[in-house]
Formats: structure tokens, sequence, C-alpha cells
């Protein structure tokens, strides 16, 4: 009965209905590629998104990630061409990212301004100064195989970014729900002065939030990298309002103080089965911004008043 | 607002009835079967522990719950409240305990929110806002310019505004609910006046309070809830402090600690050296001893709060330093002092305190999470006995430690706060106001609770504003005056009224 | 402070720009997506043209921003541009700017698709484009033995021009094969959209021969969809659309790829062609209606006529007199009007 | 002297020596900005913005907020355009298309405040709901002004005695009578005081949720007349317009100190905000400066502005 009333249920129940039905409507559903192709898709939206359940939870957001991501595209590319090293490649990513992430918390807790708005602003800045570092889009001239397999390759026939999804999955999880952290951050969300006068450092977890975040993109982005081939401005557009989005639609509050790992993959999992089930049903693609923001809507109303019953 | 039909009343009537009301929640029944009278010119004092019942009613008459049955009538005309708006129409007006005005409004703007003056067209008569403003002003004795920002007033004026703007017109019924909790002696002073003022103007008074001493100043009759149920209804020419007391507690309640002689040879477990901050604390310096109380008197404003925040590295200082375990601190944080073995209990439960989002047990642990860890994860089955421990020893009324905080009344809660810094080592406690909103009964078992903590070598800075508190408590007294310490008193060595001169200094 | 000489600094360098020579001394471009490596090619026509008939070409970019574009027209015509050019954000949202440009006599030209009002337009046929790269993917076809073109159209239908584009590539494949389209999908123009509908779409139904992008991105997106599914090239046919920068290029000469047409655009051409266009129109010179530029099929057999690449430096140089050698329609087979 | 202090505290003195300070930079640097036409035309430009801005600002002051309005920008000229074109009259076409921005605010405002989901959300649902509404039924292809009238040119395009455009006197004129309404009416001062403090607004008997509904409605209505000049601007109902249009928006509403939080804010600083960013984009526009360039440079401006802002306060605490 518990498990009933709990939010991630009616997602479940939602992602189940939705199975169902698409694989009635068609079976090629439930093939192996349909479902290589879904999770490949959400493997990048998950790993952002593990580190803005973060944010959300201590009640902070990066509007950034996209901006960010498109970046990560064309420094990989760049670097690995220019030196021939994966390895060079993805400690420049990683430096950027961290770079950008401590920007993001550092604006955010030392000049105070809400996150909202400093992320607003960092979307501006990368969004520009990606044009600014290479007008033109960088191809993968190094040919490196290990490269493309990062994107494309098939580990015991998973999807690699699928696996690598996997492998940064239970981290988040033990770190949101079996360590102090996790409680620090969804009580710095929930009451930041109570959590300051528990002795936690309000700051240095929110900056640290923000740093993993944008380490996080920096993975995704390398793999959208491998699997465009290429390093591309422009590149993840809307990006952060899906990661966003998603979040929300699993459960994750706002206003921060609740943040789940799980509702947010069954959240991604149901807005990328749903842009997978209207290619299958052919419908048309404009109905792929519509269901997302009817559910979105729904879900988070439905949670509402299953918390008010409760209460 | 306008929109709705409009309930004229007639505010001329000799009492307001409340018969047999009650009101339930889910698992508690709040009012059981309560009746009282509240004449018209008369003041009503409303008394009763935490958890009483006084908070219910105040909110059913002001229209924010609706109770379960029951009626309210003016004389024979039965009151319909369905919701604010309604309860304001009737005349009924409350002055709630926290301030509530709008900060970036002007004074004026506050007390005719309601109401603005405007023509038809709903454009503000600004002049005619200001005026009414300071004629109100002038009739209750108030000096207060109706164009200040409510953000750059203290806390006292801010109270003052409170009242004015509950009492300015149209008051059948006025409400007071622990009005004098942040105000000087002197302004207490004015808010009698006011209040004498309102009795002439054959206004209802019912004064909600902890201050037993105040009713005898002001009342005319005294009402006592407990547990939900009405338990007495006096004159205040029949009722003494004891009789009053006993009906609120069931018992009679006896208030006087026994402490050590000699604490001040015991070994120092913190200096504060010069300390300052941007906020108000100016060239602070003392020591704090093991097993010492360190009481601070103040009054409203004098820099309590912020001291203890200074100290606990909540706000940044700017000069001197604080020593404890042998390290010099010119630059730290919360969790500096945490680490140290230092605690922090708030006066803002609410606000500051409880994490809403988290249960019992996650809110108990969440200084100390580095206990209870195995290896980076957190072992929540000795968390939850380590919980368990602590809902037994301080009777915690819960089903069990995973109850969400919120679900707690507000005793349990502190409770819980208490039991927050008591499960890991610590070496000295910060109470900024551990007794303020505590009835009597509660405020007992706080303060002994207090001299036991104290007895076991914790030492204790205790910040209050409850002269009997710190008399009855305290080692050594610091006075506090405008951000600075003004006097030192010893026990034993200590009158009353020198204190309130050093805290007026 | 640092903005402040930064200002002056450009300032100085525009003044110092100045030359003189031809009759129109200051022409304006504004550009629908400035950031696309098409657009960039096609200001780099623009301006060489511009170079060598000494005209100041002056650049704003309305990064795919409708209202923004309208601002910098009225911007344009602040500065008192000799001649405007613009690359329409949607074709319908600059008739007003036409009707103002026509009331201030100021001589206006655009690139790519036709509007309401306009004087005179430089642009590929994107239907003959289409059709020249699904005439080549036939012929292929067909000396491979094939019957049937079973087509992923990688596509784009916000823009009529890429509709026109995949139907002429459609018709010509029909002409050889036995065609039909399984996928038509909206990659967004963009190489990640492109990936991702075009994974979705070939778990559904993987059994294709051809993939047609309507850009260099959809193309690369939907041959990347493919890899990534873990299927063999062998037998696949990729057509890209466009010659846009360097994408096509780094593909088409790798070892065994499928990527094996492009239908080139030559967007250098495309802005040669339309700065003299714009020079003129502003000489009261005859123009036409639209200025057909050069469109042409290209493969790894006959690029390097046209482009002279450097894969290691990652640069490529225009052949302009080659491309001027194109035989160009003189009007379009089917437009917009005629979806 | 104490008007200047008391507007020099809420910031807006500062933005407006920003103002000053940006304006006369371009001033120097460029020969075409301090001209008549050109001051003219940013007037013009910037309406689009301010009058969205002046109904996002509203809403935010009420605690609540909108970020759909850059789908509903190209969602309302669809009945706009379509009206027009069928009936030939352009005030029924506005009339829709103000009818159809009011029930988008309704519907916004009754998910958000009779049924409780957090604002944000439902708009950003709304946002995905309304582009995908218009991609649908344009098949993203735009809807061209066939009526072609001289009037309804002139709401975007035109400009009155040749000299002021048309759409700043209707910015301007909203904008004055909102900050009227804000300052100095009692329905304005309650929509502060519901942003301001909630329970002390339902204590004082105010009908809350009517009065952040009406606020909805006011950001989606005036959304719809930017709309209505803006589709008179591109003489169409465009599928592509007001793409991001919301993230312009709340940068130069929060730039002018309108606060996320509610309740803090004037419209004048709004509007202040609303001219930064619009002067700066047309002075690099006129520089020839690239238009990432001025992606970089507002992301800064918005940063030092707000962050400047929030250390000053911090300050004077």
């Amino acid at each position: 009965m518990k498990f009933l009333q709990s939010n991630e249920s009616i997602l479940f129940f939602i992602l189940a209905l939705l199975c169902i039905f698409l694989s009635f409507y068609n079976p090629q559903f439930y093939s192996i590629q349909n479902i290589h192709s879904i999770l490949r898709s959400s493997s990048t939206v998950m790993i952002v998104a593990f580190g803005m359940t973060i944010l959300l939870t201590s009640g902070e957001v990066d509007l950034s990630v996209g901006a960010l991501m498109s970046f990560v595209t064309v420094i990989v590319m760049d670097v690995i061409n220019i030196s021939g090293s994966i390895a060079l490649g993805l400690i420049a990513v990683f430096g950027f990212c961290l770079l950008i992430g401590l920007i993001n918390g550092l604006v955010r807790t030392v000049l105070n301004v809400n996150s909202l708005i400093a992320t607003l602003a960092m979307m501006l800045i990368l969004q520009g100064s990606v044009y600014v570092y290479s007008m033109a889009a960088i191809y993968n001239t190094h040919l490196i195989p290990l490269f493309s397999f990062i994107g494309q390759g098939f580990f015991l026939n998973i999807p690699m970014p699928v696996v690598i999804m996997l492998i940064i999955l239970p981290f988040f999880v033990v770190l949101l729900n079996f360590t102090r952290y996790g409680r620090y951050f969804s009580a710095i969300g929930s009451n930041p002065d109570a959590a300051k006068l528990s002795g936690i450092n309000n700051n240095r977890y929110k900056v640290i939030g923000f740093v993993i975040t944008s380490l996080l993109v920096g993975v995704s982005g390398v793999i959208l990298a491998s699997l465009m081939d290429t390093g591309q401005q422009g590149s993840a557009k809307g990006f952060e309002l899906i990661v966003i989005a998603a979040v929300l639609l699993g459960g994750t509050s706002f206003m921060g103080g609740r943040g789940t790992i799980i509702g947010t993959i069954l959240g991604i999992l149901i807005l990328k089965i749903i842009d997978n089930g209207i290619i299958l049903m052919r419908i048309p693609q404009e109905f792929q911004l519509i269901v997302p923001g009817v559910i979105l809507i729904l879900a988070v109303y439905f949670d509402g008043i299953r918390r008010k019953n409760s209460d | 607002m306008a929109l709705g039909e409009k309930i004229v009343i007639n505010i001329n009537f000799k009492e307001l009835k409340i018969e047999s009301v009650s009101k339930s929640f889910p698992g508690v029944q709040a009012l059981d079967n309560v009746s009282m009278k509240i004449a018209s010119g008369k003041v009503h004092a409303l008394m009763g522990e935490n958890g009483a019942g006084k908070s219910t009613l105040i909110k059913i008459l002001a229209g924010a719950y609706s109770k379960d049955s029951g009626d309210i009538s003016f004389d024979e005309n039965k009151l319909n409240i369905r919701n604010p708006n309604d309860s304001l129409n009737y005349g009924i007006k409350v002055v709630y305990q926290e301030i509530s005005l709008i900060s970036e409004f002007s004074v004026a703007e506050n007390i005719f929110l309601d109401n603005f003056p405007t023509n038809n067209l709903g454009i503000i008569n600004w002049n005619k806002l200001y005026k009414d403003t300071e004629e109100l002003f002038n009739r209750i004795g108030f000096d207060l310019n109706p164009k200040s920002k409510i953000s750059d007033l203290s806390i006292s004026q801010q109270q003052m505004v409170e009242i004015a703007k509950a009492v300015f017109k149209n008051a059948s019924l006025v409400i007071m609910d622990e009005p004098t909790s942040s105000l000087t002696p002197n302004e207490i002073d004015k808010l009698f006046t006011v209040i004498k003022n309102l009795k002439q103007n054959n206004i209802a008074i019912l004064y909600v309070t902890h201050k037993i001493d105040e009713i005898f100043q002001i009342a005319d009759e005294v009402t006592v809830l407990r547990d939900g149920q009405h338990i007495s209804n006096k004159l205040i020419s029949e009722s003494s402090e004891e009789t009053i007391i006993k009906d609120m507690v069931g018992r009679t309640v006896n208030a006087t600690f026994e402490r050590p002689v000699d604490i001040s040879s015991a070994k120092t477990v913190m200096k504060v050296k010069q300390i300052s901050s941007k906020n108000k604390i100016n060239n602070v310096s003392f020591d704090l001893h093991e097993g010492e109380i360190l009481g601070f008197f103040g009054l409203m404003g004098a820099g309590r709060t912020e001291l203890a925040k200074a100290i606990f590295g909540y706000d940044k200082i700017t000069e001197g330093y604080v020593e404890i375990n042998n390290n010099n601190y010119k630059s730290f944080n919360t969790s500096t002092m945490v680490n140290n073995g230092v605690g922090y209990i708030t006066e803002d439960r609410k606000g500051e305190g409880i994490v809403k989002d988290m249960n019992l047990r996650e809110n108990m642990s969440l200084p100390s999470l580095k206990i209870f860890e195995d290896l980076f994860i957190i072992n929540k089955k000795r968390e939850k006995n380590a919980a368990d421990d602590y809902i037994k020893k301080f009777s915690v009324k819960t089903p069990s430690s995973e109850r969400l905080i919120t679900l707690l009344s507000g005793g349990n809660q502190q409770k819980v706060l208490v039991s927050r810094w008591l499960i890991r080592e610590l070496k000295i406690i910060i109470l900024d106001e551990p007794t303020r909103g505590v009835d009597i009964g509660a405020k007992t078992e706080v303060l002994s609770l207090i001299n036991d903590l104290a007895k076991e070598g914790l030492s204790v800075l205790l910040m209050t504003s409850e002269m009997n508190d710190l008399l009855s408590l305290s080692d050594r007294i610091l006075v506090m005056a405008d951000g600075k310490i003004s006097k030192e008193f010893y026990r034993g060595n200590v009158n009353q009224e020198e204190i309130f001169k050093a805290s007026v200094s | 402070m640092k903005i402040v000489s930064w200002f002056l600094a450009a300032v100085i360098t525009l003044s110092l720009a100045f030359s003189v020579s031809a009759d129109p001394k200051r022409i304006g471009y504004i550009v629908n997506y400035g950031t696309h490596e098409w657009y960039q090619n096609v200001i780099f026509g623009l301006q060489s043209r511009a170079d060598e008939l000494g005209i100041e070409l002056e650049v704003m970019d309305a990064n795919l921003d409708i209202n923004k574009q309208t601002q910098q027209a009225e911007d344009f015509m602040t500065k008192g541009v000799d001649v405007l050019i613009m690359t329409p954000v949607n074709e319908e949202g600059v008739v007003p700017i036409l009707r103002k440009a026509k009331a201030e006599g100021m001589p206006t030209v655009l690139e790519g698709n036709p509007a309401k009002g306009m004087t005179t337009l430089f642009a590929i046929c994107d239907y003959d484009a289409g059709y020249k790269a699904g005439d080549a993917v036939g012929r292929i076809l067909v000396s491979r033995g094939e019957t049937e073109a079973r087509v992923m159209d990688v596509g784009l239908p916000l823009l009529s021009a890429t509709l026109l584009r995949s139907l002429g590539f459609m018709e010509a494949l029909a002409e050889h094969v036995n065609a039909v389209k399984v996928h038509e999908l909206d990659g967004s123009g963009m190489i990640d959209s492109s990936v991702e509908v075009a994974s979705a779409a070939l778990a559904a139904d993987s059994n294709i021969n051809v993939i047609y992008g309507i850009n260099d991105g959809s193309a690369l997106g939907g041959l990347q969809a493919w890899r990534a599914a873990g299927l063999p090239e062998d037998d696949l046919i990729v057509a890209g659309t466009g010659s846009e920068g360097l994408a096509f290029l780094n593909e088409m000469t790798k070892e065994g790829t499928p990527y094996l047409v492009e239908a080139a655009m030559f967007p250098e051409g495309v802005g040669y062609t339309g700065m003299n266009l714009a020079v003129d129109l502003f000489n009261g010179v005859d123009v036409p209606e639209h200025k057909v530029t050069p469109t042409l099929a290209l493969t790894v057999h006959n690029f390097a006529k046209y482009y002279d690449f450097d894969k290691a430096g990652q640069k490529r140089a225009i052949n302009f007199e080659n491309v001027a050698k194109i035989p160009t329609e003189s009007k379009c087979t089917k437009y917009s009007s005629d979806l | 002297m104490n008007n200047i202090l008391r507007y020099l505290r809420k910031g807006e003195l500062a933005l407006f020596v920003i103002f000053l300070i940006v304006f006369v930079v371009f001033s120097f640097s460029s020969e075409y900005f301090f001209t008549l036409r050109n001051i003219m035309n940013v007037s013009g430009q910037m309406s689009i913005i301010l009058i969205a801005a002046i109904g996002f600002s509203v809403l935010l002051i009420a605690g609540e907020v909108d970020i759909s309005i850059g789908s509903l920008l190209a969602f309302v000229s669809i009945p706009l355009i379509e009206t027009m074109n069928i009936t030939g009259s352009v005030p029924l076409g506005i009339i829709l298309c103000l009818v159809f921005g009011i029930l988008i605010g309704l519907i916004n405002g009754f998910f958000s405040v009779y049924l409780g989901v957090s604002s944000l959300i439902v708009t950003l649902g709304m946002l995905f709901i309304l582009r995908g509404a218009v991609y649908l039924y344009t098949g993203q292809r735009a809807i061209p002004d066939e009526l072609m009238s001289d009037f309804f040119f002139y709401i975007g395009n035109g400009k009155f005695m040749g000299t002021i455009p048309y759409a700043a006197i209707i910015g301007l004129v909203i904008l004055l009578v909102f900050i009227f309404v804000m300052r100095n009416t009692s329905y304005g001062r309650k929509l502060y005081a519901v942003g301001g403090n909630q329970e002390v607004a339902r204590l004082a008997g105010y009908n809350i949720k009517l009065l952040k509904l009406s606020a909805f409605v006011i950001c989606s209505f005036l959304s719809s007349i930017s709309a209505i000049i803006l589709a008179s601007r591109i003489g169409s109902a465009n599928h592509v317009a007001g793409d991001l249009f919301e993230f312009q928006v709340v940068a130069a509403v929060v730039l002018g100190g309108v606060s996320l939080a509610g309740g803090i804010g004037s419209l004048t600083g709004a509007a202040i905000g609303v001219l930064i960013l619009s002067v700066i984009s047309n002075g690099l526009g006129l520089l020839n400066i690239d238009t990432q360039w001025q992606l970089v440079v507002n992301g800064v401006i918005i940063i030092i502005a707000v962050g400047f802002d929030e250390l000053k306060r911090n300050r004077s605490l």
C-alpha cells in the first residue's frame, strides 16, 4: 500500500501504461534495437539529470547545462584532434566543466545571485563564447576508434552510453539516499537556516552541487560528441528544459528539499518513450512537445493531491 | 476584498458567546466543547499550556479554521464565520505574536492594508491615508511616522504597528496573542494604556498570554483551557497566581534550582575576545567555564541573538576571535563550531530549526551524521536506535521516529531540536530563548533539563528575556545593551532592578 | 573600461577599412543563422567578391530570431547602407521589412527563398539540387543491380526549401528504381536531433538502403544513428545536401564510407553570385527575379574539381572559376508554391 | 533630494546610471547611435519586450511566474492573423488575439492558483504545449497577413508624424498606466502585498486566488499585445516567433531589480532593465559586433548588475 502512494509508483504506472499501449500498437516497440535507441538517448539526459536532481534538491537550478554540453562537444573534439590523445581531451573537458561549475557556484554563493539568473547568464555567455572559440564545427579527424566507441559502441550488447550511465548511477543513488551528503543537500534545500545552524556549510555544498552537475555535463557532452562524431556548436538546444522537466516530473521539488534519483530516471524514461512512441506511431512530431507538457502539469498536480491527502 | 456580499453588522453587543465549540484534527481533539463569554468593554484573559487549544480557538474566531460544531454569537445573533474576510467584517481583529506586516510597505499602508482609502476607481488617496494614520496614532498615543517603511523600524515599533493595525476601526473583539513578548517595559505600559482606551470604547478584548503577572494588571476575567477543554472561568479579583497555574497544569509548580557554588574555578572551555560583527555586536568579551550556565539578559534589540549567531559562526565576525579547544578562530563558520562540540538551539523553531521535508529521525541526526557513518554510508539502524532513545528519554509524542517532523506539535518539535544536539558529544550549548512561547509546565521541565545538563558538565550560554528563568538558573549574568556587554552579575549577588538598569544604559 | 577601448578599436578598424572604387560602397547583409557553416561560407563568398570590388560588407546575425532580424534591418537603414541583402529567418516574416525598404528607396536583395514584395533573389534551386542527388543515388543503385530504394528521409518540415529538396530527391530516385519513403523525420536540421530521431526510426524499421539528409548535419546524423545501431554499411547509400562545410568532405573521403553523394550547393558560390547581383541592382542593371546559383551532385570522384580540401588542416578552398562554369537553370523546376 | 535617495535605495538610480554610461559610450563609439532616427527606432524595437516585461513584472510582484510567454507570442498571433485573413477585419483579429491571450492566462492561473501546481511547472508545461500547438496548427509554415491593411502595418512599423513609432507610444502608455496602477491603486498595492507576504494578505481578507489569477491574466494579456506588435512587424503569424523570448524578458526584468521571490521591485526598474538590454543590443549591432559577443556581454552584465545589487543589499544590512 505504501508503495502505491509514492510518486514513483504513479510514474511507474504511467510508464507501464505507455509501454503496454505502445507494444499493442507496434510490436517493434519491444525490439532490441528500439530499446537500445530509447536507452541510448535517455542516458545522456539521465547523466546530467543526476546532477540536476542534486541541485534542485538543494534548492538551486542550472540552466546552463545545454550550452555547456554543446561547448564540451567542441572542446573534446578539438583537443583530441590537435593532441591525438583522448586523455588530454577528457582532461580539457573536465577542467573546463570544473571551471564553469565553480563559476556558477561562486556567483550563486559569493555574489548571492539567484541561480536561475546566474545560470541563465552563464547560458548566454557559453552560447556566445562557443562561437568565439570556433565559428566552425569541429569534425573528427583523429579517427581514434576508442572515441567512437564511447558513444556508438556496445558492451555485452548494451550501448556504451547506457553502460556509462549505469556505472555512474549507483554512485548517485547511494550519495542521495545513504550518505550524509544526501541529507545535507535536502536539508539545505528545505531549510537553509536550519542546515547552517546544524553546522553544515551550505555554500560549500551548493558549489559542489554545481560542480558535480557541470562535470556530469562533461560526461554527457563527450558521449554526444562521439555519437555525432562532431564537435557541434548549437547542439543540445533546449537540453536544459528537458532535463529540468524530467527531474520535476520525477518528483523532485523545484523549491528544494525533496529529490529522488529513481523518480528522475522514471521521469526521463516516460519522456523518452513518448518521444519514441510518437515516431513509432508515425504521429506528427509536434506532439513531442505537447504530450510531455501535459504530462508534466498533470503529474505534478496529482503528486500535490497525493501529498495533501497523506498529510 | 469587496467581492461577494458584505456582511452588515451591529457591533453594539453585550457579550460574545462561544458555545460548545469543538474542533478536531486527524488524531487530535484540539477543542472539546468549549464555551466562554467575552463581555464588551472588558479584558478577558485566556490562558493554558501549549496545546491547550488557545491558538485553535483564536484561529476559529479569525476564520482561519472552521469549527466542527458549536456556535459563536454576539448576544443572540449567530455569526457565520467562513473565512478571514467574514471575521474581519464582524469586527474581530487579531494581533498575532509573529510580526505579520508587509516589510516593503509604509506604516500607513500596513495599517490600512485591508481597506485602503480609495475613490471609485480604486485609486488610493495618499493624503487621507497618512492623515488618518496620524490621527489614529495621536488617539492611541503612538509616536511613529506613517510614511516610514516597515523594514526600517525596530521590532518593537513593528509590534506597535501590528497593534494599531488591529484596532484602528470597526473592532468589536480584539484578540491579542502574546502581545508583549517583544516589547520593552515602557512599550508595555503604552500598550496597556491602549487597551484601557479600547475598553472605554466598549470593545471586547481577548488577551492570550503566558505572563501571569500581566493579567493581574490588565484583565477583568480569566479563562483557563487544558487539553482542549474548558477548565475554569473566574473574575480576576477572585483568583490568584497559584490557582491559575494549578488550573493550567493540573498541579502546582516549583521553580527554584540548586546550582553548584563555585563554578568560576572550573576550567575555561571557551574564550570570546573582543568580537564585533556587522550585525550589531560591538567588542564583546567573556569566558565560559565547564558546567557553567552563563545567562545573557537584554531587551529586544540589545543583540543577544546576534551575539549567539556570531559566536556560532552563523554571522561572520569582523574583529576579535573565539578561543575553543586551544584554537583561536578569527574566521569560522557553523561547522567549525559544531566540530568543536558547540550546539545552538534557535528561538525561531519553524524558520531556523526544523527541516520540514525530513522525518523526526533525520531532523535529530542532522548535525551528527558523521557518527552514524560506516565508511561514508549512514547506518540507519544505529541512527534509528539513537533517535528512539531520545524519543523515550524526552517522551516525545510520536508513533515512530519515521514520522514527518511537521506532523508533531510545537513542544514535541522542540524536544527533537534539543535531542539534535544531545545525540552527539557536546561541550557547549547556546540556547536562544529556550522557553519562549513555552507554557508554565513545560517551562519548568526545560529549565530543569538545562540545570541537569550543566551538572553533567555541559556549559550553557543562555540568551533570554525572561528574568525569572535567568535568575533561577544562571551562575553569572551578562547584561547586554546596544550590542555591548554593559554589566556582569554573579549568582547570589543580583537584583532585578539593577539588571534592568544595566539593560537600558 | 576595457570594453570601451575595445569598442573604440573596433570603430577605428572599421573606418580604416573604408576604400573607394565601385559604385556601391557599403553593403549590409543580415544572415538568419550566422553560426551555421553554410552561412559562414555564404558570407565568405560575399566577402570575397566584395573585396575584389572594393566594397565594404557589414554583416549582422539574426541568430534565428525573427524579431531581431526586423530590428537589424531598421538598424541598417539607419546606417544608410547602399544595398541590403537578407536571408530571411522566415520568408513571410520579412514582408513588412521589404515594404519599409521600398518606402525608403533602399535596394534590397534576398537570399534563399522568395518573399512577397521582393525585387530580386539569389538562391539555389532546392528541388533541383535534391533531384540531382536523387539522380546520382538512383544510378548507383541501378549499377548495383538494386530495384528498390527504401529511403529514410531525415528532413526539416519547418522550411519549404528543405521539403523541396526531399521531394526532388524522391522524384529523381523514382525515375531509376521503385522508390519508397520508409521514414519521414524531423531532425531539426541538427546532427544531435537527427541522431536521436533516426535511432528511433531505425529501431522501428531498419529495412532501408538509402538515407537522405536535407543538409549535411541531417545526413550525418542519420548515418551516425545507423552506426550506433550497429547495422552493416555495405548496402547503404547516404546522400547529404548543401556542401555546407567540411563535414561531407571528411566523411566522403573516408575509406569504405556509405556517404557517396552530396547535393552540392556551393555556399561560397552563392555569396559570390549574390554580391554581383547586389551591385547590379544598385547600378540599375536589369536583374532577374530569381538568380539561380549552381548546384551539382558531388561524389568522391569529382569534388576535387571544385574544392581544394586540406584534410589535415581542416580547410577547404573553393574554385570560383569552375563553380561558375556549372550550367545553371534559369528557373527552378519547382517552387514552394508547388508544394 | 529625499525622493532621489529613495530611488537610490531601490537600485533604480544605479541602474539608470549604468544606462547613461552605456548610452554615452555608444554615442561616442558609433556615429549612427545618437541620432533621432536610431533612438526612435530603438524605442519602437524595445516595446515588444517592454510590454511583455510589464506584465511579467506584475506577475512576479504578485509572487508567481510565467515562462510560457514566448510560446504564447507565437500562439496568439494565429487567431490574430487568421481572423484578419478570413473576416478582413483588423479590430476583430486583435480582439480575438487578446481573448486567446486572456484564456491562456486563465488556464495558467487556474492550474497554478486553484489547483496548486507551482506556476513554474504549469507554465513550463504550457511553454511546450503552446509551441507544439503552433507547429501542429501551422504545419510549421508561417501564416502570412493576406489582408495587408495599412492600419495593421502601422501598429508595428508606422511612426507618428513620421518620427515616433506607434509601438513606442503604445509601450509608453501601457508602462505609465501600469506604473500608476501598481503604485497608486489599491489593486496594485494588494498585488505587492500578496507577493510580499501572502499570509498577511490572507489575514487582511484579500481574495488571494483571484488577485493572483488576475496577475496571470495581465501577464498573458500584455504579452498578447506584444504579439500583435510583433505580428505587425513580421507581417505574419510565425511559428518561429518568440523563441527564447521568456529568457530575454526574465533577464531584463531581473536586471531591473524585480525580485523572483515576489513583492519587490518596480515597473520603472523593469523598464530601465529593458532599456539597458535593448540599447546594448542596438549599439553593439551598429558597431558590427557579432551577435555571439552580444550574448556574452548580456550574460556578464546580468551577473554584474544583479550581483552588485545583492552585495549592496547585504552590506546595508
